[in-house]
């Protein structure tokens, strides 16, 4: 396993408070994605551990592509990675970040 | 009669009688049993000789390959041999006892491995990978079969050939075979007493054979709805309402996969929400995907012409003539030369999938380690330089395209590489350079084996957007706005933003948001059908699914 | 006999992930989840292999209402490692099937989607699923009705496919599986010619919800459809299976019966065609409520 | 050890066990009075018929024998596998044996289950692991399934397998294994009559497993996960 931690700047989240919401499943090709309150006011936190290695690179790029298109600062993500592809990824995460701070609203 | 100053006129008719002569003390009849079919072969063939067996994308001449793989080499060595599909162990084979030394075909499959060690090993030429078209164009110019080995379903007494719905290419090789005095020799799974329809006339055949067990058939086209992904129900979303319903597709052809399955599946909702039914995916060059049953049932699809069938269509199609061509006996007419024609002139669109493509939109799937060859999307990937018949589609696709010489107006077909930016076990399926080159470096061959030339390439499609290269005025424009759409990849990083931006903004690269699309709505509940079981429910039971396909 | 035209649109069970599906069955808004992701009861046995981990190591388990009654509930998720029961996974069902002893939910509801024991930690996993066989069988002696659910893309296997017998009741689809080998192990031990894995047609012929219900092995056969799976839940949470010997001596009864009437049938067509049922090859295509109308009358005998 | 040897061993004032096929059922006679013997040998492969025959046994002591001990012997190498198994419900067989063991457990039977040979997989779970108390003999094996075919299934290196295995109770197959896990209670040494009085003189209480092998030292987790989804202070 390849552990990756990032702290990225991002806009800040709509919401404070919500319960942990997690997002996907640990399968082959898949990931699962928790989210929690974490990380700063203007910063949100990154924790990805990945089955495949070598990709830290692209993880970085995914993460802050992400980081600069949603208000998601004060948000911490926790990622359990089997594999999946950037495009699987984004999508979790906005899934993820959709889902917590909808459920905040 | 035969001589006119010396000259012969008539050589191979006389050889020919020299075979049937030789033949007819193994084989006195016109059939031939089962376990002399060797004996008659080595007969009828010599060294050297140009024999096509037929090997289609789903059925195979299977007894007779092993017939002939089974010949003495002290007999029958060095041929020729002519194949569309190299599928069988036997037809490698036949270049590992030295029967065969020399190939020309169009697609290997599941044989590109070893075929691949034969040619390093040196124990096969390899005269060319065609195109299906073109290969069977040449066999009505130079390379003209002097023995076909061919397969049908049945027979009668007299050995008028029935092919069933997978017709496929029989019809074309006996034609070149029989009226160039050549041989025809078939197999089929059973003798009649009178065939529901003659798809080769008696006189074409020589030879007939009842194989020991029914030719294999499996079902290549048939992809299952539980399989498909998010993402690629995303990218078809794009492909809908960014591609069909831009240009009005009203003519196309699907490559088979589970990214063209996903469009195939979302046009009874998708598609269907958005208003498209009636104005886009009218008439099809199609194999009868199972997948394309909601479509056909929700009133889409009007027309279907196929390569060849797939097993569990049958009663589907026979209760559906007016989609498909269908014979007075109900069952598919398939003709894979006729289709592939109609693919090329007929069509506005093709869409496909490829493993790998460059930055000026060439794209192949050729690894280092197999030869697998081209089948049918080159022909269909291409734009058709003789079509003069217009439509709305094809028309806006040209005005879009750089104008030609004296601004003369002309359409395009519209060329479509449908694809996610990294395969399994995240291999890039964007590179700077394919491995086409290496391949035909090692191989020594003149050109990289290329499946779509990228100038016949207007759309690349993966889940970060559309390019439209049409639009695309520099070779530079070209590379930046496939780098648009490579995403992540080492080739996608090295984009400059700036210029995905200004792309971007003259509608060259356009991702999900520009289309209105929210990738979020991509899940499988837009899929019109799940499971097989689903396909099955749509087709009011007429779809009967081979046994790995089933849950039930 | 299918019905014609489209298939009715559900919210399939089969693709719902383990959380979806309990959050489904379950009414909304009740689900209250312990041990949850965010509390990070990962296996370390995984992570010493080098292999990932699930925040809830692969099972959800907490307290909900189920029709306005209080259950407590779990849900396996197949696509991780193949719902294999692990240390942690199987714990967070013990405990759970322990607490039902001590706050006597109206029912206990389980969600199974699993190949059995996770191989990677498997001699925890054999112990915990002994564990779960045992809770079960309390929380059903004590009268609090456990109720199996069997749809998910895993089926049930192993001995947790034990343990879905042990329950009260258990509902199936018929794209759910319920067995104890499964036909993969079977062909890999005892050879193709045993059992072809790829033939997907026998797989669920023998393995499959209809023929399981036919067999009386399921309580509920539902469509795949979630809000079919929680009106089964919400029908079997009151169900009881006593552990007295007046009940288990008659279900010995009916089992011995079976073994006499169907230990000689070939497959699964000639145990239904034995039942009564009269063209068992028409069941496979159709949907829940027509085939419960058409099997009417023979299941009775199998039971 | 052969059959014979154990029950003189288990029952030296006389026991009358018969065997059919794979098997074993009759009595014991211990010194607290008669022990009602049901059981495998040989390590059998446990199919539909073994299982209902197991049941029928379990049944007709708690018919005719209110409140005698049983004493399971565990002897299997699995289930049977096989199509024929599968399509009877192999799995509701089995699932119907461990309902008959705990009716007995709830009508005061004493169960207690003696490993005597192999104890593997699900052949194990339904007679022997719902056992109240779980012991083995000596030599006794106690697994899943062998690290190749575990390395087969996982795609994990034999090697690395093998080397995990090494201080990983968790992992490794035998008989230690399941000890350190709690799933064996401990392990009989002769005299066999003085161990099988020794746990039928114990109460019968609730599940100890995940306990034990917490103090163990086998399962780090079981009893406390267990004890933070329950709420409560025990797994038990």
């Amino acid at each position: 396993m390849e552990r990756l931690e990032l702290e990225l700047p991002s806009a800040r989240s709509a919401a404070a408070g919500g319960a942990p919401v997690v997002v996907g499943v640990v399968a082959s090709g898949n990931l699962e994605v928790l989210v929690e309150r974490g990380g700063t006011p203007d910063r949100c936190r990154f924790e990805v551990s990945t089955s495949v290695h070598g990709f830290g690179a692209v993880w970085r790029a995914v993460l802050e592509d992400f980081a600069a298109r949603r208000a998601v600062a004060g948000l911490a993500f926790s990622v359990n990675d089997a594999g999946a592809t950037p495009a699987v990824v984004t999508l979790r995460l906005e899934q993820a970040a959709e889902e917590f701070l909808g459920a905040e609203r | 009669m035969s001589t006119e100053r010396g000259r012969v006129w008539d050589g191979a008719r006389r050889d020919r009688r020299e075979r049937l002569e030789r033949a007819r003390a193994v084989a006195p009849e016109r059939w031939v049993e089962a376990g002399r079919v060797t004996a008659l072969l080595e007969a009828i063939l010599r060294p050297g000789d140009r024999v096509c067996l037929e090997g289609d994308n789903q059925k195979q001449a299977d007894a007779l390959a092993r017939a002939l793989a089974r010949a003495d080499p002290a007999r029958v060595h060095d041929l020729h041999l002519l194949a569309s599909v190299l599928a069988l162990p036997e037809h490698v084979e036949l270049f590992e006892r030295g029967i065969a030394r020399r190939l020309d075909f169009s697609f290997s499959g599941p044989q590109g491995l070893r075929l691949a060690q034969l040619v390093a090993a040196r124990r096969i030429e390899i005269g060319a990978i065609h195109t299906y078209l073109e290969l069977y164009a040449r066999y009505f110019v130079d390379l003209t079969p002097r023995v076909a080995l061919v397969a049908a379903l049945e027979a009668d007494a007299e050995g008028n050939l029935y092919t069933g719905p997978n017709t496929e290419e029989t019809p074309t090789l006996v034609e070149a075979t029989a009226f160039k005095d050549g041989l025809v020799v078939a197999q089929v799974d059973r003798r009649v007493e009178r065939v529901p329809r003659v798809d080769v006339p008696a006189g074409w055949v020589d030879f007939l054979t009842v194989a020991p067990t029914p030719s294999a058939i499996e079902p290549l086209f048939t992809r299952d709805p539980a399989m498909i992904g998010e993402i690629q129900i995303l990218m078809a979303m794009m492909v809908v309402k960014g591609i069909y319903a831009e240009y009005g597709v009203r003519s196309l052809n699907h490559g088979i996969g589970f990214d063209s399955a996903a469009i195939e599946l979302v046009l009874p909702t998708y598609a269907a929400e958005l208003g498209l039914a009636g104005r886009i995916c009218e008439h099809w060059a199609v194999n009868p995907h199972p997948t394309l049953i909601p479509a056909v049932e929700s009133g889409f699809v009007r027309s279907v012409h196929a390569f060849g069938s797939e097993l569990g269509m049958e009663a589907y199609v026979a209760a559906r003539p007016d989609v498909f061509f269908t014979g007075r006996d109900g069952s598919l007419r398939s003709n894979r030369a006729l289709a592939q024609t109609a693919g090329l002139y007929a069509c506005d669109l093709f869409i496909g999938s490829t493993l790998q493509i460059d930055l000026a939109g060439n794209s192949s799937t050729a690894t280092t380690s197999r030869i697998t060859g081209f089948g049918g999307a080159p022909n269909m990937g291409s734009d058709a330089r003789g079509r003069r018949h217009a439509t709305e589609a094809w028309l806006r696709a040209g005005r879009e395209g750089p104008p030609g010489p004296g601004a003369m107006p002309r359409g395009r077909k519209l060329v479509v590489q449908l694809l996610e930016t990294f395969r399994e076990h995240m291999e890039p399926a964007f590179v700077e350079r394919l491995d086409a080159w290496t391949v035909a470096e090692k191989l020594g061959w003149a050109l990289p084996p290329v499946m779509i030339y990228g100038d016949d390439v207007t759309h690349v499609v993966t889940e970060e957007g559309i390019a439209n290269l049409l639009l695309c005025r520099t070779e530079e424009e070209r590379a930046d706005a496939i780098r648009g759409v490579a995403g992540y990849t080492p080739v996608g990083l090295s984009r400059s933003r700036r210029a995905v931006e200004n792309l971007r903004d003259r509608g060259i690269v356009r991702r999900p948001a520009d289309l209105g699309i929210d990738p979020r709505a991509a899940t499988r509940d837009l899929l019109a059908a799940r499971s097989v079981k689903d396909l099955v429910r749509w087709s009011g039971g007429l779809y009967d699914p081979p046994a790995r396909f089933r849950r039930w | 006999m299918s019905p014609p035209g489209p298939p009715v649109p559900r919210r399939s069970y089969r693709e719902a992930s383990a959380r979806r599906r309990l959050l489904g069955v379950l009414d909304p808004g009740s689900f209250e989840e312990r041990l949850g992701p965010a509390e990070r009861a990962t296996s370390p046995h995984l992570a010493a292999l080098g292999q990932p981990v699930a925040f809830d190591d692969g099972v959800a388990v907490g307290a909900g209402a189920l029709g306005g009654r209080r259950v407590l509930a779990a849900s396996q998720e197949g696509a991780f490692l193949g719902g294999g029961v692990g240390e942690v996974h199987g714990a967070k069902l013990a405990g759970l099937l322990a607490a039902a002893l001590r706050e006597r939910p109206e029912a206990v509801l389980l969600l199974l989607d699993t190949g059995g024991v996770r191989l990677q930690e498997a001699n925890a996993g054999l112990v915990a699923v002994s564990e779960v066989m045992r809770g079960v069988l309390a929380a059903r002696a004590e009268g609090i009705p456990v109720v199996a659910l069997v749809g998910g893309g895993w089926g049930c296997f192993g001995g947790m496919g034990i343990v879905a017998r042990c329950c009260d009741a258990v509902a199936m689809s018929e794209e759910g599986r319920l067995g104890l080998s499964g036909p993969d192990v079977i062909e890999e031990t005892k050879g193709v010619e045993e059992l072809d894995a790829s033939d997907r047609g026998l797989v669920w012929r023998t393995y499959g919800g209809k023929h399981r219900y036919l067999l009386g092995e399921a309580d509920r056969l539902v469509d795949d459809d979630l809000d079919a799976f929680r009106a089964a839940a919400i029908a079997l949470a009151g169900a009881r299976r006593p552990v007295d010997l007046a009940t288990l001596s008659r279900e010995h009864h009916v089992l011995a019966a079976r073994l006499a009437a169907h230990g000689a049938a070939a497959d699964a067509a000639a145990i239904w065609t034995a039942l009564g049922v009269a063209d068992p090859d028409a069941l496979a295509l159709l949907d829940a409520d027509e085939f419960l109308r058409d099997v009417a009358g023979t299941r009775r005998e199998a039971r | 050890m052969t059959l014979p040897e154990l029950l003189d061993d288990l029952f030296p004032a006389g026991h009358a066990v018969r065997r059919e096929g794979d098997v074993l059922a009759g009595t014991g006679r211990a010194a607290r009075g008669e022990v009602a013997v049901v059981g495998t040998a040989d390590g059998a492969e446990i199919g539909v018929e073994a299982a209902l025959a197991l049941a029928g046994e379990v049944l007709r002591v708690v018919r005719e024998a209110p409140g005698r001990p049983v004493l399971a012997l565990v002897d299997t190498a699995g289930q049977r596998m096989s199509r024929r198994d599968e399509l009877l419900g192999l799995n509701g067989y089995l699932g119907h044996l461990a309902a008959c063991v705990e009716l007995a457990r709830r009508a005061g039977h004493r169960v207690i289950a003696l490993v005597t040979g192999q104890a593997v997989s699900a052949g194990a779970l339904a007679l022997g692991f719902v056992a109240d108390e779980v012991h083995a003999l000596e030599g006794a094996r106690v697994a899943v399934m062998s690290l190749p075919a575990m390395a087969r299934v996982t795609k994990i290196p034999l090697e690395r397998l093998e080397a995990l295995s090494r201080g990983s109770p968790v992992l490794a197959p035998g008989l230690e294994s399941y000890v350190r896990l709690g799933a064996i209670a401990s392990v009989w040494r002769a005299p066999l009559a003085a161990a099988l009085e020794a746990a039928l003189a114990r109460p019968a209480g609730p599940d100890a497993r995940a306990a034990l092998g917490a103090e163990r030292g086998g399962r780090t987790l079981a009893r406390e996960v267990a004890r933070r989804v329950g709420g409560g202070t025990d797994a038990g």
